[in-house]
């Protein structure tokens, strides 16, 4: 039992083309991404938009055919998985999604999103699947009378606890999570991570967490791995990397987070510019551009990852 | 814009050629064949035989297939069966009459319906808004020949305004007259159709972010309905009356039977009647590559509208 | 220090199936020169409802001010007739949004709808406001203005887009303006770049600033006071430093212990049970009370925004019977 | 202790009866349309006269108390040819829209779903099949396959397809994209579970509601070839057909003609409110959140 691990992953997309699309560009959303997370563990993907974090955890779970690199789950090599070996897979790796409004199937009855993993992986006789949709309601902190109804009469926070007892409904030992409380208001979210922790401490859970908050990070993740333009760039315990930033990048993520706390109002590096398109990276390490700190070497290079303390990785040349 | 351009015509040429596959095939699906639907049962072999070679049906599907294609994409549109003339002749000599009746509707359509539509959407739920909307859903529940037909008992055989039958005539006044009722007939049911499509694209505009970024700005009213509202709302209704051409087209034909006045619709109700079938064939590649073409130009109006096409 | 904008006692309703609810109730906000108000609160709050209706920028259909005045230098707004109020907007009170990506016309070139306000206001010719729009794009740090002024908002990424929309709203100089969630759309590291313009600019030119946000965290780094908006209400009001000190209405303290933080260890999170009462149907009483820890029976009442105990000098206010002075405890039914 | 939610609110009342409810002009759809369905299957019992019948003795007679709508030029009774003439009005709109339903928007789906190259080949043969206007190919495929009533309504149907294939493709395209089925993926539902559980019921109001306006255009369809003579032929009553044969005496006998526009007007109106007025009802944007 070692978990998940991934290598090396890439995934790049094809836009435009045909005829009326002009020339085809190439999107490399995901360009090298390794990490691991172990049974138990937490693992933070943490990046702005664009950095690749949504679509390589989509790629991890094989919602998109990876391009490249290695994924596997207690040594099963998922991306070469058949579809019957795919399906086992399935039911112990699960997803959960960001939008409450639309991961749900709104004509259906929460006891038929519910009971239908189970029905699909041949699990139980009706009276059990019943009783697992049920149980699982409840310990998600839904009453049972929620069972027969449909997904808009629920507030956007019940929605994501529906959506989570769907993700556990098969009881998986790995859950990956896309911005599962960014949707939602601070008062709600807090009700969510409190949710997931519980479920993470009661069942063993182990996560792969992608967020856009740091906050968010820092509060759930064990492990901590930081995107940029489809390159994991930093990584490390979650505290060290929160307190003690090493990449360039990191340290103006860390910094333009802001914290409420006006008597610590921060002045991060006047950096110019936004994140470059992914379509069109630039040469050498891809963060060179807006970087403060960048020399000659960065503009040509791509730098190695290095581990400059235990359990902490800095792809920069500065190191 | 130019790359625009080509990109856009070369993205024709499959469709063209699909097109005139299709018309290949459905030609050859005339239970029997052509010349058989062409000359009746009773036809002798003898003579069946004399034209399916005139047709070249005798020769393998393939070689059939290819001159086919070499002949349409040549302009090459054959000679009609029953008057001996070549197709494109035919076509040029009422292609005249086609395109001034449903150009002007487009025009009546245009100068009455976008107005309508913009008061509908602007007095949304008032009297304006449901006298359009009633008006435009009936004047789109018409078919050409039964407003036409209408018309022709109102206008013609009761008030005498004007004439019953068209009549060929150079005098301009007459010409006019002949054309007034089954244009405005059409113009009508284009009116009702650009009303309704102008209302909901500018009640979709109305609830954009940036018409309220303009009156943040405090742009006058006028200003923001015809700079920012109308402008931006043009846009879907330019796609929606291109790809309303073929309907257009369909509905003259019969508008054209009704007011015996030539034209496309006549041309193909002859043929139809004299199993024309060398002549049908043409018809059908001539209206649809008159369809891909206007399509063609909707895209090209719309990207001049719209700044986002022609630079992505 | 005179207000600049004095908003008192307003009130906008909305019609949800034929009846009218508050959607913002009794709402009094003053704003100075060079100062920047911050308005928070989660969604339903009120917060962006109350920044519309200060520019009369409510559709209008299905929503009203019923009660209060907008007294913008002595002229209440809210008696100014829409063509009058044309005449205000974009010149003396300026807003930005939200949603950079479609708060622009995409018909239109970036320079032109920045040269629209300066042609209608100021009555300058296009090709003087054109020339004045390619300044205001350098002046907010858009590179290459001269250039941008010909291209189209489909063109710009996000943070140029809602650049060009500061440079829109500034263009007049205005003396207020309205940010609604200017930054919510931007990644972290974009948002501090405009969050930091937007500051920069206030000093420069004295503006006043409401800056209407669900993010404390970006509150505590640009606000100099503090209105705290729950259900239509202003619950709290305070000076920036001493609200996240010592907050005293039980919303706020929740809200703080609610967030997760980037800068400590934050085991403590504490949820608020519940979530936010639809505009249908808030409680009679105090509207956070079904959520409230401290709740009593005496909750029931509606409170007043009043002075809290132990405020000392400042102008520290809640909407809570428990923190209020005890000699102004005072409710209204 | 896990967190419990809140209360969950009342159940929201049915958005579609709302909103006829709310658009008093959709009832009279409904009432005018129950009215002609309701005369299309009472047709024997309604009509005063056999509608076959001729009569020498009354040709052409106007509006009378005996004939109510008068008679036509073999003197059988336009009233109760009318009637009967519903039957293959509503028969030949209903039939073709629904193979036309079925089979495009399976396609449709199919093409959304699977995307790639098999959907750009079938939307490139869709795009062919738009560019012949709709009633110019009804017209062929009636002509070819020679007029009786099975074969209107393959015509038509034919006509119909593609338009149903780009009504389905389009929210296939975007229901595919939503977390919803994302999740049927990541739970290892299969394709066709996920496209006939998942993804049908959810864009089916928008198919259906389109399908009454094409229902609309099918009737027009049937109409204008029944009146260029294409449709069920003689002496079966159709309104075009009563039209094309009251069109020779337009100048003596108006009520020959009036009569079945009426008839074709009212039947395209009435589905074209309730149409409109189920879109309106369906349409996201009108109807806020959720």
């Amino acid at each position: 039992m070692d978990g998940l691990k991934v290598e090396g992953l890439k995934k790049h997309f094809t836009i435009g083309g045909g005829f009326l699309g002009g020339k085809a560009r190439k999107v490399r959303a995901v360009e090298n991404v390794s990490l691991s997370v172990a049974p138990g563990s937490s693992v933070g993907l943490v990046g702005e938009s664009g950095c690749g974090k949504s679509t390589a955890s989509r790629t991890i779970l094989r919602l998109e055919e990876p391009t490249a690199g290695r994924v596997t789950f207690d040594g099963i090599d998922v991306a070469s998985a058949s579809p019957a070996e795919m399906r086992r897979l399935r039911q112990r790796m699960q997803f959960i999604f960001q939008d409450p409004y639309a991961s749900l199937n709104s004509r259906r009855s929460i006891r038929k999103t519910l009971e239908e993993p189970l029905k699909v992986h041949g699990i139980g006789d009706p009276a059990e699947r019943r009783a697992r949709a049920e149980a699982i309601l409840s310990e998600v902190g839904l009453p049972r009378d929620a069972m027969e109804r449909f997904p808009h009469e629920f507030s956007g926070g019940q929605r994501q606890r529906i959506g989570i007892a769907r993700a556990l409904v098969l009881q998986p030992d790995l859950v990956v999570a896309d911005e599962p409380v960014s949707a939602l208001d601070v008062s709600v979210q807090a009700q969510i991570l409190r949710l997931l922790d519980d479920l993470r401490e009661k069942r063993t859970l182990s996560f792969l967490f992608v967020s856009h908050d740091l906050g968010v990070i820092r509060h759930f993740c064990d492990t901590t791995c930081v995107m940029y333009l489809g390159h994991v760039v930093e990584s490390g315990p979650t505290q060290e990397i929160m307190d003690d930033p090493a990449h360039p990048y990191t340290v103006l993520l860390r910094q333009s987070s802001p914290i409420p706390d006006p008597a610590n109002r921060v002045d991060p590096p006047r950096i110019a510019g936004e994140i470059p398109s992914p379509a069109n990276p630039p040469s050498g390490c891809p963060f060179h551009t807006r970087c403060p700190r960048a020399i000659a070497e960065c503009r040509e290079s791509m730098p190695a990852t290095k581990e400059i303390a235990p359990g902490r990785q800095v792809a920069c040349h500065l190191f | 814009m130019t790359r625009y351009i080509i990109r856009r015509l070369l993205a024709a040429i499959p469709t063209l050629l699909a097109m005139l596959t299709m018309v290949f095939v459905l030609v050859r699906l005339v239970p029997g064949d052509a010349a058989m639907a062409m000359l009746g049962d009773q036809a002798s072999e003898v003579s069946l035989a004399a034209l399916r070679a005139k047709l070249g049906l005798d020769q393998p599907i393939g070689v059939q297939y290819l001159a086919f294609l070499r002949d349409m994409l040549g302009g090459n549109f054959g000679v009609s069966m029953s008057s001996g003339r070549p197709v494109l002749e035919e076509v040029a000599r009422v292609l005249p009459y086609t395109l001034e009746l449903t150009a002007s509707a487009i025009l009546i359509g245009a100068i009455f319906g976008l107005p309508l539509g913009m008061v509908a959407a602007l007095r949304r739920n008032a009297w304006p808004d449901y006298l359009s909307r009633i008006l435009s859903l009936t004047g789109l529940s018409f078919p050409g020949f039964v407003s036409g037909i209408l018309m022709l008992l109102a206008f013609a055989v009761y008030l005498r305004w004007f004439p019953v039958m068209s009549t060929a005539s150079d005098n301009f006044v007459d010409h006019i007259r002949n054309l007034a009722l089954p244009a405005l007939n059409l113009g009508l049911i284009m009116t009702a159709y650009i009303t309704r499509v102008t209302r909901s694209s500018m009640l979709n505009v109305l609830g954009e972010d940036y018409i309220r970024t303009a009156r943040a700005k405090g742009v006058p009213p006028r200003r923001l309905i015809l700079r920012h509202g109308l402008r931006n709302a043009l846009i879907p209704v330019v796609t929606v009356v291109g790809l309303y051409f073929g309907t257009l087209i369909g509905n003259s034909v019969l508008v054209e039977m009704v007011f015996t006045r030539p034209g496309l619709g006549k041309l193909i109700l002859g043929a139809l009647q004299a199993r024309d079938y060398t002549l049908l064939q043409g018809l059908m590649v001539i209206f649809a590559s008159f369809v891909i073409l206007v399509n063609i130009l909707t895209d090209l109006i719309y990207a001049v509208v719209d700044p986002r096409v022609s630079y992505s | 220090m005179t207000a600049l904008l004095d908003i008192r006692g307003l009130t906008t309703e909305f019609r949800v199936n034929g009846h009218w609810h508050a959607a913002i109730q009794d709402v009094n906000l003053s704003l100075a020169a060079n100062e920047t108000l911050a308005v928070v609160g989660e969604s339903g709050s009120g917060k962006s409802v109350t920044a519309l209706s200060a520019l009369r920028l409510l559709p209008q259909a299905g929503a009203r001010i019923a009660r209060g005045e907008i007294l913008f230098e002595g002229r209440d707004l809210a008696k100014l007739s829409q063509r009058q109020m044309a005449k205000v907007r974009g010149d003396e009170i300026a807003m930005i949004f939200q949603e950079p990506m479609t708060s622009l016309n995409p018909t239109m070139t970036v320079g032109d709808q920045i040269a629209e306000v300066l042609m209608i206001h100021r009555g300058m010719s296009h090709g003087a406001a054109l020339k004045e729009a390619r300044d205001l794009l350098d002046e907010v740090r858009v590179p290459d203005p001269g250039r941008r002024i010909t291209e189209y908002p489909h063109q710009f990424s996000g943070g140029m887009r809602q650049r060009a929309m500061i440079a829109i709203a500034l263009a007049c100089r205005p003396k207020v303006l309205l940010a609604d969630e200017p930054t919510t759309a931007l990644d972290v590291t974009v948002q501090h770049q405009v969050l930091t313009l937007l500051d920069d600019l206030k000093r420069e030119r004295g503006m006043g600033v409401i800056f209407i946000t669900h993010n404390l965290g970006v509150v505590a780094q640009i606000a100099d006071r503090v209105a705290v908006m729950y259900a239509g209400e202003i619950v709290e009001t305070a000076d920036c430093t001493r609200l996240f000190a010592n907050p005293a209405h039980p919303y706020t303290e929740a809200l703080l212990r609610a967030m997760p933080r980037v800068d400590r260890r934050a085991d403590t999170l504490e949820p608020i049970p519940g979530s936010v009462p639809s505009i249908t149907a808030r409680p009679a009483g105090c509207h956070f009370a079904p959520r409230c820890g401290y709740v009593r029976p005496e909750c029931g009442h509606h409170p007043a925004l009043g002075p809290i105990s132990g405020a000392g000098g400042s102008d520290h206010q809640a909407r809570c019977i428990l923190r209020a002075k005890a000699e102004e405890a005072a409710w209204t039914v | 202790m896990t967190v419990v939610s809140e209360p969950i609110p009342a159940r929201k009342p049915n958005v579609v009866l709302q909103t006829l409810n709310r658009n008093r002009l959709s009832w009279v759809g409904v009432g005018l349309l129950a009215l002609i369905l309701l005369s299309a299957i009472f047709a024997p019992l309604l009509a005063p006269h056999d509608p076959l019948q001729q009569n020498i003795l009354h040709r052409l007679e106007g509006p009378s108390p005996e004939f109510w709508l008068g008679t036509d030029s073999y003197g059988r009774d336009v009233l109760s040819r009318l009637l009967y003439g519903t039957r293959v009005s509503l028969l030949v709109g209903f039939l073709s829209v629904l193979i036309a339903m079925t089979v495009g928007s399976a396609i449709g789906i199919f093409a959304g779903y699977v995307g790639g190259m098999v959907d750009q080949v079938i939307m490139g043969l869709v795009d062919v099949m738009l560019s012949f206007p709709t009633l110019l190919l009804g017209l062929m495929v009636a002509a070819m396959l020679g007029a009786s009533l099975e074969n209107l309504i393959i015509a038509i149907a034919i006509t119909e397809t593609a338009p149903f294939v780009r009504i389905a493709r389009a929210p296939t395209i975007s229901a595919k994209r939503k977390e919803y089925v994302e999740a049927g993926r990541a739970l290892g539902f299969s394709p066709l579970r996920i496209m006939g559980v998942h993804i049908l019921p959810n864009i089916l109001s928008d198919i259906v509601v389109v399908a009454s306006l094409w229902m609309a255009s099918a009737i027009r369809t049937e109409a204008s070839l029944s009146f260029i003579g294409l449709g069920v032929q003689p002496p079966t009553p159709t309104w075009g057909g009563m039209i094309r044969e009251g069109f020779e005496n337009i100048l003596s006998s108006w009520w020959l003609v009036v009569f079945p526009s009426l008839a074709i007007l009212l039947t395209v109106l009435a589905l074209n409110i309730l149409g409109d007025a189920l879109r309106d009802a369906i349409d996201p944007k009108l109807k806020g959140e959720s």
